[in-house]
C-alpha cells in the first residue's frame, strides 16, 4: 500500500465511514485515508455490538447456550446451531440418529440459501441494482415459512437441540420443499440475467478487491471468500461433518479472487444447496428423533475444536469442559471477524464507491464479528 | 469446478443486448398476479401452528384448575431467568401453585421451558403482537397467562 | 517462553483459530493455537501454558491472521504479545478496565460502574449477590 | 385594447396553467416513480394515503413544509439558502420555450399553444439548464461537510461533461431543420414528413443518454447515491429546501423528456401526420400526444431507474468523454455531409 504523498500534497481526507451508515452491514465503523476519490488506508473499529457471548457461554448450560448461539450469526442461524450441537455431541461421543442428521443437512442447506439471497440481496443493492434485492427476498421467504412451520421461528430458529433435533416434520413438509426446489434454478437464471452479464455490474466488480491465494490464505480468509481465488476448499467435503458424505454436490471456485468471482462462486453455491436439499428430502429415513442421553448433560472433562462450513466460512468450537454442566470456555472461531481482517488489503487503492462493494463480497454479519 | 467468467461479445455491446434483457425481466413482473406485499393490519399474516409466540398457562379443560405442579423445572431451564415460581405446600402435602410471573420483556422465545415443562401446561402460542405501554406490564402474572396475551385489533 | 512455528516445516499455512483460557488455580494462562495444513488435510491443536504475568511471543510475522486474533485475546485476557504491530483493544473501548474473560472478573458488578460512570443511569441489570458459579452462589434477586 | 389582451393578458393565463399544470404533474411524477417501480419490484408501492395511494404527494409536500428546517451551525448561511433556488428556477423557467401544442384558436382568438416563440429556442434551453449546476455546486459547499462536498463536485464534474455531449447531439436536428425555435423544428418535422428520430437514430440515443446522466439519474446517479456518500450533495438539507431540490430534479427530468419529443419525435403531431388514412387520429388534440410521449419518456427513466446498476464515478467520466463525446462529433459530421448532399435545409 502506497504511502507517497498525497497527489497535490493536501493532507488526506479522513472521511469515516460510520457505524450508522446505510451499506455497511451492521454496526461497522471504516475509517478512511482518502487522497481524493482514492483509498489510501481502511481501518476498521468494531465492537458496536459486543454481547459477550463467550462470558455467557460459561455461565449458562450447554443447553441453555445454543438460543444464544443464534443471536451470534443471525442470518445463519442453523449452521451456528449445528456446528455447536455436534461439537457437543462429539465430547459426549454420542451422534445423533440418522434421521436428524438427513434433518438438519436439509434445514443447514435451506439456511445457506437464505444467507447467500439475503447477501447478494445487500450486495446488489449497494452496487445500485434494486430491484435484485426484492427478488431474492421473495425467494428467501419461501424458506423463511418452511423454517415458521418447522420449527416455529423465522431467523433464530433454535432448531437443533444436542443430540438430534426436537420436532418431528410437520406433514405438508417434503411437497413444500420440493415445489420450492423445483423453481428456484430458475430465479437463479432470473437474478443472472440482471446481473451477470450487464456491463455495468461487470466494470463495478471485475478487478475489485482482488486478493491472491497465498495471501488470502495467510489471513485467513475461508469459504466463498478464499474459493473466489481458486482455494479448492471446503470443510463439507474436507472434513464431511453430518451426512455430507452421502450427497454428492461440487464445490464452485474462481480463478482471479476478486469481486466477480466471489458473486459467481456464491451464486453456484445457491445451486448446489438446492442440489443437496433435493436429494435430502427423498432420502430421509425414519427413525428416532433423538439421541438417548440424560436429561442433564454432562460431557467428560476436556476440550475439543470442530469447525463446520457456515455460509461466510469456517465456523469453528473449540470448547473446554471440566466435567461440570457449565462449559469452562466456549470459544467460538467467527468466519467473519477473521474475513474482515481481508478488507484493508482489498480496498487500498481503490475508489471510495469500491470499499461499500468489497464490504458486500466480504458478507460479513456484525453479530458474529463483535460477538 | 472453476467458475466461468462469461463476456459480452462486440456485437452484443453495440446493441445494448445485456441492458435490454434486464429491462425486459423487470418490466416482465409488473403482472399483479407477481404481486407479494401483505397489507398487514387489513389482511392478518398467516401463522404457522408451532409458532413460539406469547406464553399461556392452560387449564385442565374438564376440572378447570391449573395444570402446572409448580416444580420450577421451567424456571431452572429458562436462560434468561424470566420465569418465578411461588408455591406453597396444601394439606395434602403436595405443591401447589400460587403465583407465576413471566418477565416477557426478557424473553427470547426460545421454547427452553416449553420443552422443560413435563405436563402440557405451559405452551408458546401463536400471539405475535406483544407491543405494550409500559415495561410493568410486560411482567404477565398468573391470571393474565391463563388468559393469554389479548392483541389490541388495529382498528383503524 | 518464545516459539515460532515456521509454516514451511509442517505445512501448516493455516492459523485456524487462536485462543486462551485461564486456569486461575494455578495462576496460568493457556494459549491454543490451531493449525490446519491443505496438504495433509489436517487439523494440529498446540497448547502452550504461561504465567499470567508473562508476555508471549506474537505470531503475526508468521500467519496474517493472529493479527485481530491476538488483539481480541488481550482485549479479553490481558496477555501482552511481544512483536505485535499495533496491540489495542479490539472490541471493548479503550478505556475500559478489567478483563473480561477471566475467571475473577464480577461481569455484573463491573457492568453496573460503568454505566453509572459513564452514562450516569442505574443501569437495569439484575446482578447477583456472590461470585461467578464457582463458589456455589446464592442467587438473590433484589426485588426491583 | 386588443395588445393588452394579445401581449399581457393571455401570456399571464398561459404561464399560470404552465406552471400550475407543472407543479401538479411533478408532484404525481413522485407517485409515478413510486408505482412503478413497485411493481416492478413486485410489490405494491403507497397504497395507505388514500386510495391506492393518490393522495401520497400531497402528504409528502405537506411534511416537506412542516418539517424542521436545520441549518449545520457553521454553514454559510446565505448562500445555503439561496442554492436550491439557484437550481430550482432554470429548470422552470425552461418550460417557456417548450412547444405543448400547435397554435389553435380559442373563442376567435389565434393562441399559441406555448409561452413564447424564441426564435433561438434551443440555445435558450441549453443555456439556461447549465445554470442549474451552480446551485448544486453552492449547495454542496455551503453545508460545510465532507460527504455534501464530495457530492457536489462530483455531480458538478459529471453534468459540465454531458452536457457537452448534450449540445452536440443537438446539433444534427438543428441542422436538419434549419431553425433553433422548437415550434419551428416541429413544423419542420411536419413538412418533412418524418420524425427526426427516424432520420438520426444515433443522435436520439445520444440526447437521451446525456439527458439522463444530465439529471443525475438511473445508471449515472452517482453523486447522489445513498449506498455511499449517504445523499450526496443534498445531505444537510432538510424540509422545505430540500424540497426545492427534489422538485429541481422532477422538473430537469420532464425539461430533458420534452426536449426529447420536441426534437426527435415531433412535439405535438401525431404518429403519421401525413398519411390521409390515418385521418381518424386527428381527433386526439395535439397536446394530447406530446403529453402521451413525455409519459413513455417519464416511464423509460423509471424502468432504466429500476433494472440497472449504478455506474463507478470515474467509469462514469470514462462514458461521457471517450464514448458518448466522439459519438456526438461522428453524427454531426455525417449528419452535415448528408444535408449538404441532399440539397441544404428543408
Amino acid at each position: 500500500m502506497s504511502t507517497k504523498e498525497t497527489l497535490f500534497d493536501a493532507s488526506e481526507l479522513t472521511v469515516s465511514m460510520g457505524p450508522q451508515h446505510p451499506s455497511t452491514h451492521g454496526v461497522l465503523q471504516v475509517k478512511l485515508k482518502l487522497d481524493g476519490e482514492r483509498v489510501i488506508d481502511a481501518e476498521c473499529v468494531i465492537g458496536y455490538l459486543h454481547r459477550g457471548v463467550e462470558k455467557l457461554g460459561e455461565n449458562q448450560t450447554y443447553g441453555q447456550f445454543v438460543p444464544t448461539l443464534d443471536r451470534m450469526d443471525y442470518i445463519a442461524a442453523v449452521s451456528n446451531c449445528l456446528g455447536y450441537c455436534e461439537a457437543i455431541e462429539k465430547m459426549l461421543g454420542i451422534t445423533a440418529p440418522p434421521r436428524a442428521q438427513y434433518i438438519r443437512v436439509l434445514m443447514t442447506e435451506l439456511n445457506r440459501i437464505t444467507s447467500h439471497l439475503l447477501w447478494l440481496g445487500t450486495h446488489a443493492l449497494d452496487i445500485g441494482a434494486m430491484t435484485v434485492f426484492l427478488y431474492a427476498f421473495r425467494e428467501r421467504e419461501e424458506i423463511l415459512k418452511i423454517f415458521e412451520n418447522y420449527c416455529g421461528a423465522r431467523l433464530t430458529t433454535h432448531m437443533f437441540r444436542i443430540g438430534g433435533t426436537q420436532y418431528e416434520l410437520y406433514e405438508g413438509f417434503e411437497d413444500q420443499v420440493r415445489t420450492f426446489i423445483k423453481d428456484f434454478p430458475k430465479k437463479v437464471d432470473e437474478y443472472e440475467t440482471l446481473l451477470t452479464q450487464n456491463r455495468i455490474w461487470i466494470g463495478r466488480t471485475r478487478g475489485v478487491g482482488a486478493i491472491t491465494a497465498k495471501a488470502a490464505i495467510d489471513i485467513g480468509l475461508t469459504g466463498p471468500a478464499l474459493r473466489g481465488s481458486g482455494v479448492n476448499w471446503d470443510i463439507r467435503k474436507a472434513k464431511p461433518y453430518a451426512v455430507y458424505s452421502d450427497f454428492e454436490f461440487d464445490i464452485p471456485t474462481g480463478s482471479t479472487g476478486d469481486t466477480y468471482d466471489r458473486y459467481m462462486v456464491r451464486m453456484e453455491e445457491m445451486r448446489q444447496s438446492a442440489r443437496i436439499v433435493s436429494q435430502a428430502v427423498e432420502k430421509i429415513p425414519a427413525g428416532p428423533l433423538m439421541a438417548k442421553l440424560s436429561k442433564i448433560i454432562k460431557p467428560p472433562v476436556g476440550d475439543i475444536y470442530h469447525s463446520i462450513e457456515s455460509p461466510k466460512g469456517e465456523l469453528g468450537y473449540y470448547i473446554v469442559s471440566d466435567g461440570s454442566t457449565m462449559a469452562y470456555r466456549a470459544r467460538v472461531r467467527p468466519p467473519s471477524f477473521v474475513n474482515l481482517q481481508a478488507l484493508k488489503q482489498m480496498v487500498a487503492g481503490h475508489m471510495v464507491a469500491d470499499v461499500v462493494a468489497v464490504i458486500g463480497t466480504l458478507d460479513i454479519v456484525l453479530g458474529e464479528i463483535d460477538r | 469446478m472453476i467458475v466461468k467468467r462469461p463476456d459480452l461479445s462486440f456485437l452484443k455491446k453495440i446493441f445494448f443486448y445485456d441492458l435490454i434483457k434486464g429491462l425486459l425481466l423487470t418490466f416482465s413482473y409488473q403482472r399483479p398476479s407477481e404481486n407479494y406485499t401483505e397489507q398487514y393490519p387489513k389482511e392478518r399474516a398467516k401463522v404457522a401452528e408451532r409458532f413460539r409466540g406469547a406464553p399461556r398457562l392452560n387449564n385442565d379443560p374438564v376440572t378447570g384448575e391449573t395444570l402446572c405442579i409448580a416444580c420450577n423445572l421451567c424456571a431452572l431451564a429458562c436462560p434468561e431467568h424470566c420465569i418465578e415460581v411461588g408455591w406453597e405446600r396444601d394439606p395434602a402435602g403436595k405443591k401447589a401453585l400460587t403465583t407465576y410471573t413471566f418477565d416477557l420483556s426478557r424473553c427470547m422465545f426460545c421454547g427452553l421451558c416449553e420443552d422443560a415443562c413435563p405436563t402440557p401446561c405451559l405452551e408458546l402460542t401463536q400471539e405475535f403482537e406483544l407491543s405494550l405501554y409500559g415495561r410493568r406490564d410486560m411482567k404477565l402474572d398468573r391470571q393474565q397467562l391463563e388468559a393469554g396475551v389479548q392483541p389490541l385489533i388495529y382498528t383503524k | 517462553m518464545t516459539f515460532l512455528r515456521d509454516a514451511s516445516i509442517g505445512q501448516f499455512t493455516y492459523l485456524a483459530d487462536e485462543t486462551a483460557v485461564h486456569w486461575p488455580k494455578t495462576e496460568e494462562f493457556e494459549l491454543v493455537y490451531i493449525l490446519y495444513s491443505f496438504e495433509k488435510n489436517q487439523y494440529l491443536r498446540i497448547k502452550t501454558r504461561t504465567k499470567e504475568w508473562e508476555a508471549v511471543q506474537s505470531v503475526v510475522s508468521v500467519w496474517g491472521t493472529a493479527n485481530w486474533l491476538e488483539r481480541e485475546i488481550y482485549d479479553m485476557f490481558g496477555i501482552k504479545f511481544s512483536g505485535h504491530p499495533d496491540l489495542r483493544r479490539i472490541l471493548l473501548p479503550e478505556d475500559w478496565v478489567g478483563f473480561p474473560l477471566r475467571k475473577d472478573y464480577d461481569l455484573r458488578l463491573q457492568d453496573v460502574e460503568w454505566v453509572r460512570k459513564h452514562l450516569g443511569i442505574e443501569s437495569g441489570q439484575k446482578y447477583y449477590v456472590g461470585e461467578a458459579r464457582h463458589e456455589s452462589p446464592d442467587y438473590i434477586t433484589p426485588t426491583d | 385594447m386588443d395588445f393588452a389582451i394579445d401581449n399581457v393578458l393571455i401570456p399571464l393565463i398561459k404561464i399560470g396553467v404552465v406552471f400550475g399544470a407543472l407543479s401538479g404533474v411533478i408532484a404525481y411524477l413522485t407517485l409515478l416513480e413510486r408505482k412503478v417501480i413497485a411493481f416492478m419490484q413486485v410489490r405494491l408501492g403507497p397504497m395507505r394515503v388514500g386510495p391506492h395511494g393518490l393522495l401520497q404527494p400531497i402528504a409528502d409536500g405537506l411534511k416537506l413544509m412542516l418539517k424542521e428546517d436545520i441549518v449545520p451551525n457553521r454553514a454559510d448561511r446565505w448562500i445555503f439558502t439561496l442554492a436550491p433556488v439557484i437550481t430550482l428556477v432554470p429548470a422552470f423557467i425552461v418550460f417557456a420555450v417548450i412547444p405543448f401544442g400547435p397554435t389553435v384558436d380559442i373563442f376567435g382568438r389565434k393562441v399559441g399553444l406555448f409561452i413564447t416563440d424564441v426564435n433561438i429556442g434551443a440555445l435558450y434551453v441549453m443555456a439556461i439548464s447549465s445554470i442549474g449546476i451552480l446551485g448544486i455546486i453552492l449547495g454542496g459547499w455551503a453545508s460545510n461537510s465532507k460527504y455534501p462536498l464530495l457530492g457536489a463536485l462530483r455531480s458538478a464534474a459529471q453534468m459540465v461533461s454531458y452536457e457537452v455531449a448534450l449540445g452536440f447531439s443537438i446539433m444534427g436536428v438543428l441542422m436538419m431543420s434549419g431553425t433553433l425555435s422548437l415550434v419551428g423544428i416541429v413544423e419542420a418535422q411536419r413538412d418533412s414528413h418524418y420524425w427526426y428520430v427516424f432520420l438520426q437514430p444515433l443522435g436520439f440515443i445520444l440526447f437521451f443518454i446525456c439527458g439522463v446522466a444530465e439529471t443525475n439519474r438511473a445508471p449515472f446517479d452517482l453523486p447522489e447515491a445513498e449506498s455511499e456518500l449517504v445523499a450526496g450533495f443534498h445531505t444537510e438539507y432538510s424540509g422545505f429546501r430540500f424540497s426545492l431540490f427534489f422538485l429541481a430534479e422532477y422538473a430537469a427530468m420532464i425539461v430533458i423528456s420534452s426536449m426529447a419529443v420536441t426534437l426527435f419525435w415531433g412535439g405535438w403531431l401525431r404518429p403519421f401526420p401525413n398519411i390521409a388514412a390515418l385521418g381518424f387520429l386527428d381527433i386526439i388534440p395535439g397536446i394530447a400526444w406530446f403529453a402521451l410521449k413525455v409519459l413513455i419518456f417519464l416511464y423509460v427513466y423509471l424502468w432504466f431507474r429500476a433494472s440497472w446498476p449504478r455506474y463507478r464515478y470515474d467509469q462514469l467520466m470514462k462514458v461521457g468523454w471517450q464514448v458518448l463525446m466522439p459519438l456526438a462529433i461522428a453524427n454531426l459530421i455525417v449528419t452535415a455531409i448528408l444535408v449538404l448532399a441532399f440539397g441544404g435545409a428543408k
